[in-house]
């Protein structure tokens, strides 16, 4: 083709382009400038008494089961713990929002959704004391294998949404994931087949201030994670990750609204790791305490124990109750991660392939033998 | 094999490699309403090669799906699509295309049935189109299945035949673990009378052929060099010697016996790939059959492959591949005189 | 820590959060909802004549060198040719901002952009002759290898413009990608690095409409495909790309601000392939001729052309002169093409290490000799 | 080897492999201004095993960046940087958080030198702690090597004494190609008295050398292994055998003849290594070993690997890697009556 052959050749030089418009319209998927809250604004007043009830047993659970978990380490029970301490309130919405068909596809920190989400504790922990990899079958409560590496559970998640609504079924997945893992192909890759494919995805991103001993002006320069939504054609919503009110009116939003059709919502969660990246990780190294001391006083639990016992739904008994139950919980986690766990060398072959290979039957045969000689 | 209605929309009797893969995804697909092909491409346009040519029209866009243009995602997406219990058919557009797929390829698919003990299997067929000789520019003629060989929990399959690429494309699909299927994009265009309406009863996944019988030394072979290979068998006749050619057909399950029976009664043996020497899926059967036909061999077993380079621009591939006179080269050098 | 031990416990529930502002504001970082035209508005009334002239005579040329490489693939000259007819006047802008010590990093699809950066045509066809994979030292002109792997070019030009900021050197680089391409994580990450370190990259994404055969709405759900730029806190510009002057001027502006150290930018270049994917695709699969009618109405070479010649810039004289001097340009590329390229097969074990390792040099004797007993 | 400043500064003599490696980047940063060392948490942190402790401090920031949690992005802007003049060494934080980057380093770090017939050599060190044996969750105890070996272009270097540590890593910057430096995990404790004031020649990349003389069989092997196999080379004295232990040291280049020369003298041979077996790097190895020994093995080459398995879980990982009885029982069976 030479300019002489092309159509319009001669034509006035003011001809229109090619119709052109957006294919939507930013301003509603561009996230609030402050982080929404509901606790200590009046927007609580519109609270329901019973949810946030709830919300402070699981609360309050969640904060004994960060303690236990990380005592559990020092008794060299659990080989590694990733503390959600400071963070409960993210891990606790997560997980109540969504109804029983629902998945939840937690990240390698999220061992406190899944049990919120009725994952037996002992279970979940499985990973991290180290006799196996997933401690659970996946199917029973629709809670995806605890993802180690970072951001790739966020693709399948796009996928088994997706899949569910090529099926005409009624199931929301919400994947979990850190500010660090935002930076990764895999987080890019999912929002985008989400939004593509409208699938009925919620994406949660805890903006926990660091990846290890990175923080966040290391990590992105947007004005905010949420504002990555954007780009994608999803809306990008941003929410106090301590209010759990508030996160449980965005999350339950953003579940309501993949549900009916309306496809992906992306949350950031402004949160803090309180305590260091795992009992393994030294954040003296790379943190002062008086951040550390700034998002203590603004604690998820304390947040919600505040609003309530103001409003007169909690009381010195109600926490006392709460308190005596997440003992017990923790006497019972205690117990069960106190019983050496059952350990068979020959599940080493088991499950590599439907069907064993010949060189894995081999293989097994031959440290079957090694066994036994060693028990003579 | 097809049920009455998908014989009726059957497409013509397939005569290239391409088409009878094209035909067993329709099959499959026919069959069995959980299978779902996605991709690059691979909706509308059916293809770069044309391999899924058809089936967005026939099964609608929704189970043959042009994808965004990202290899993990991709594959990301096909897992969870796997773990809610679709059977996913992906392709990738050129072999070289799949490595940015590889951490999901390596860290979940293939371990996810382990990691889960059993719960979670992940029955996922990866169409790879792999390998040269097709004048591709850089990146569009890799060889990359000693990759794939060495990722327990893969089952890695490559089609040397018409009738290969359908039954064994038939049977990955089928299969309830990730299986990464390697396309020889040279052998697209091959020929066969073969017939679907009267598949012929290929063996499944594991199973190697004899392809050609004979009594001097064993060509063990799979893919894109069984036909050189052949080739080279029947050139060989001149110079004395009676070749037998074993197709693997699956590199993961290797079938070891098929293998070893063969080499056991030549006494000599020359593995032959495209791909690289070093580190190459050669090495493991080199090694393998050794330590397995050890005091019946005449000579070390010896290898032609591609060489240890990058792929080749496409003016300079016909040096790198292996061809007739090279695997002839190394035949003459099995120790006849000893 | 349990809730009792935490220091704000007992404090007003109306307790202030930490300290929360946006990192950058977002609005300036938005783009436009229209691309940016200069071209048949008001604003071309400031256009440099001399710099319009100068873009006139590389659009011919590129208009002709598009031609020339088609035809060469159908002489079996070369063995593939994506053609980049409709989008030369983002090609021809790219090439042009840039000063001699820059850096372009091309994708597959520029070889125009290489060509009108000065990289003799014969060896920015190379790659797609298939005499050998880069047909140039990419550090004489400073043109990084055409890259065939989509978007994987992008994350080098961060690295380069960081490396030359770290090192003080005043050096812009130019990456180039398509719509598809930025599907691709390495998008992400390159966006994202080089927001993070201020890098002096200018990202410049041709939307054409189609990665191969699919179309943007199968590819991206976004706004528009600069709407992207806000998550990563960099400003995302929406231009006309078929309007070079629009072209020249925005990319310039990302240059200057990225040479004053102001970092990075993200420009969407909105534009149409006018022919098939390459020469092997069959482009009427997948879109109707409407749509191509329509944009070749809006032809980027015709655009300018009318606008000269109504201005008085251009007559038929200069139109002559600067098709006569594509003629000759295309005349010397049929003549460069129609040389057979020497081959030596003994190049396919050069440079793949510095040192050969020994195992290279048997196989290279083993090819030697292969060489000489066929040649005897 | 240091400059004078460089000296008065140096961090008390490194003991440990860990130290060795922190020390060899220290001198190659202060030697050499064009070295930037990057990755995650590798500057205020000092990487989560500490290996680069130190070198934010001493350089500033800028020669030891944190970068964005990416690997795709970090070695891509690594090949960058690379194409700018400098001497860029990346770490991957696990073995397995080295696959994302996988595309980048096999389109683009391997091939840009053959690609741009020398013109663009990229001097990049990528330094990759990995293998098992330290009760690592799964995904941070992957034995990749397989990948790295089969992809030409990349040299692949592994150190197995605190002294190589830093001779190698030394080397591996040094070298004008692309290095994938695999640090053994559970070695980076291990201890030496060798001082760096006065290091030792080490060979330079591509030298195996005979750790233990022996005469019974050649014990093959590298990194995180070859305690293990002078352990069981001690432990078969019992059993009246005389081992001869091999290290590696690199795997491309990989020293045929110092193994071949050892293998030829002994007769027997075993491969040893903790990446799975199957297409690992001891196939190649041993089919090589073969080629070059026929006439002279007793028996054939064999292989004690780590199982084709995924990575177990940590209370299990002691039943996977190969240890003292398994090798001493792969010996016993290298035909020792014939
Ligand atoms: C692909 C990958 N790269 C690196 C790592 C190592 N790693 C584990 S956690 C972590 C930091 C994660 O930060 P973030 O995403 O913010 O989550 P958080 O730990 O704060 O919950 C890193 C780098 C990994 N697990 N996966
Ligand atoms: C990583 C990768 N995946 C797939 C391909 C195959 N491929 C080549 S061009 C192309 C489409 C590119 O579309 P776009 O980015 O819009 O660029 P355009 O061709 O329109 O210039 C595809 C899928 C590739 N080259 N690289
Ligand atoms: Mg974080
Ligand atoms: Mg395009």
């Amino acid at each position: 083709m030479t300019v002489q052959e092309l159509p319009g050749a001669g034509a006035s030089h003011r001809s229109t382009p090619p119709p052109w418009r957006p294919r939507t319209d930013a301003a509603p998927l561009l996230p609030d400038p402050e982080p929404y809250r509901v606790l200590g604004t009046e927007a609580a007043d519109r609270l329901d008494p019973a949810l946030m009830r709830r919300c402070y047993a699981e609360l309050v659970r969640g904060r004994r089961y960060n303690a236990q978990a990380t005592a559990l380490t020092r008794q060299g029970r659990l080989a590694v713990y990733p503390s959600t301490v400071g963070q409960e309130a993210c891990e606790i919405a997560a997980a109540l929002v969504l109804e029983e068909q629902d998945w939840l596809f937690p990240s390698y920190r999220d061992t406190l959704a899944a049990v919120a989400r009725g994952l037996d504790p002992v279970q979940a922990l499985t990973l991290l004391r180290g006799d196996w990899h997933t401690g659970y079958d996946p199917r029973e409560l629709r809670i995806a294998p605890l993802s180690t590496p970072l951001a790739t559970q966020l693709p399948h998640a796009v996928g088994l949404a997706h899949a569910a609504r090529l099926r005409g079924d009624d199931v929301v997945a919400l994947a979990m994931v850190g500010d660090g893992g935002t930076s990764e192909g895999d987080f890019h890759e999912a929002m985008n087949f989400a939004a593509v494919w409208q699938a009925p995805v919620v994406f949660l991103v805890q903006n926990n201030g660091f990846a290890i001993s990175v923080p966040l002006a290391k990590q992105s320069a947007a004005p905010t994670l949420a504002h990555k939504a954007v780009g994608y054609g999803m809306p990008g919503r941003l929410v106090d990750g301590n209010d759990v009110a508030a996160m449980h009116e965005v999350l339950s939003e953003a579940v309501r609204r993949a549900r009916a059709g309306g496809g992906p919502t992306m949350i950031e969660a402004v949160t803090y790791r309180i305590e260091a990246h795992t009992n393994a990780d030294d954040a003296t190294r790379y943190r002062g305490d008086a951040e550390v001391e700034a998002w203590k006083a603004h604690d998820p639990v304390l947040l919600l124990e505040r609003e309530l016992t103001a409003r007169g739904i909690l009381d010195e008994e109600g926490i006392r109750v709460e308190r005596e139950a997440a003992e017990e919980m923790a006497a019972t986690l205690r117990e069960g991660m106190n019983a050496d766990p059952v350990l068979d060398p020959m599940d080493l072959f088991a499950h590599v392939y439907a069907e064993q290979t010949g060189r894995l039957r081999e293989q097994a045969a031959m440290l079957r033998a090694e066994l036994e000689a060693g028990d003579e | 094999m097809t049920t009455a209605t998908a014989k009726a929309k059957a497409p013509a009797k397939p005569a290239t490699m391409a088409q009878a893969l094209t035909r067993a995804m329709r099959d499959a697909m026919a069959e069995d309403p959980t299978v779902h092909v996605m991709g690059e491409d691979v909706g509308t346009l059916g293809g770069v090669f044309r391999i899924t040519d058809g089936l967005a029209k026939e099964f609608g866009e929704e189970r043959c799906t042009d994808t965004p243009l990202a290899e993990a995602g991709i594959l990301g997406a096909a897992v969870g699509m796997a773990m809610y219990g679709l059977r996913p058919v992906v392709e990738m557009q050129f072999d070289a295309f799949a490595y940015p797929a590889f951490e999901q390829l390596i860290s979940h698919v293939a371990k996810m049935r382990n990691r889960t003990r059993g719960a979670m299997p992940l029955p996922i067929t990866i169409r790879v189109p792999y390998g040269g000789g097709i004048g591709g520019v850089e990146h569009h003629s890799d060889s990359s299945e000693a990759y794939y060989v060495a990722t327990p929990g893969l089952t890695v399959v490559t089609p040397a035949t018409v009738e290969d690429a359908y039954g064994l494309l038939r049977a990955s699909i089928a299969s309830d673990d990730p299986v990464i299927f390697l396309e020889p994009k040279r052998l697209y265009w091959s020929k066969s009378d073969w017939s679907p309406q009267a598949p012929a009863r290929v063996p499944g996944i594991g199973k190697a052929l004899v392809r050609r019988s004979g009594t001097s030394a064993t060509l063990i072979t799979y893919g894109p060099s069984l036909p050189v290979c052949l080739e080279a068998a029947e050139a060989a006749r001149e110079e004395g010697w009676d070749l037998e050619v074993v197709d693997l057909r699956s590199l993961v399950p290797f079938d070891e016996d098929t293998v070893v029976e063969s080499v056991r009664r030549t006494g000599r043996a020359v593995v032959v790939h495209e791909a690289g020497g070093f580190g190459g899926p050669g090495a493991e059967i080199a090694a393998r059959v050794t330590e397995r036909c050890f005091h019946h061999l005449e000579a070390p077993v010896l290898r032609v492959t591609g060489f240890d380079i990058p792929y080749p621009p496409p003016m300079l591939e016909k040096y790198h591949l292996p061809g007739v006179d090279r695997i002839l080269d190394t035949v003459a050098r099995l120790q006849w005189e000893n």
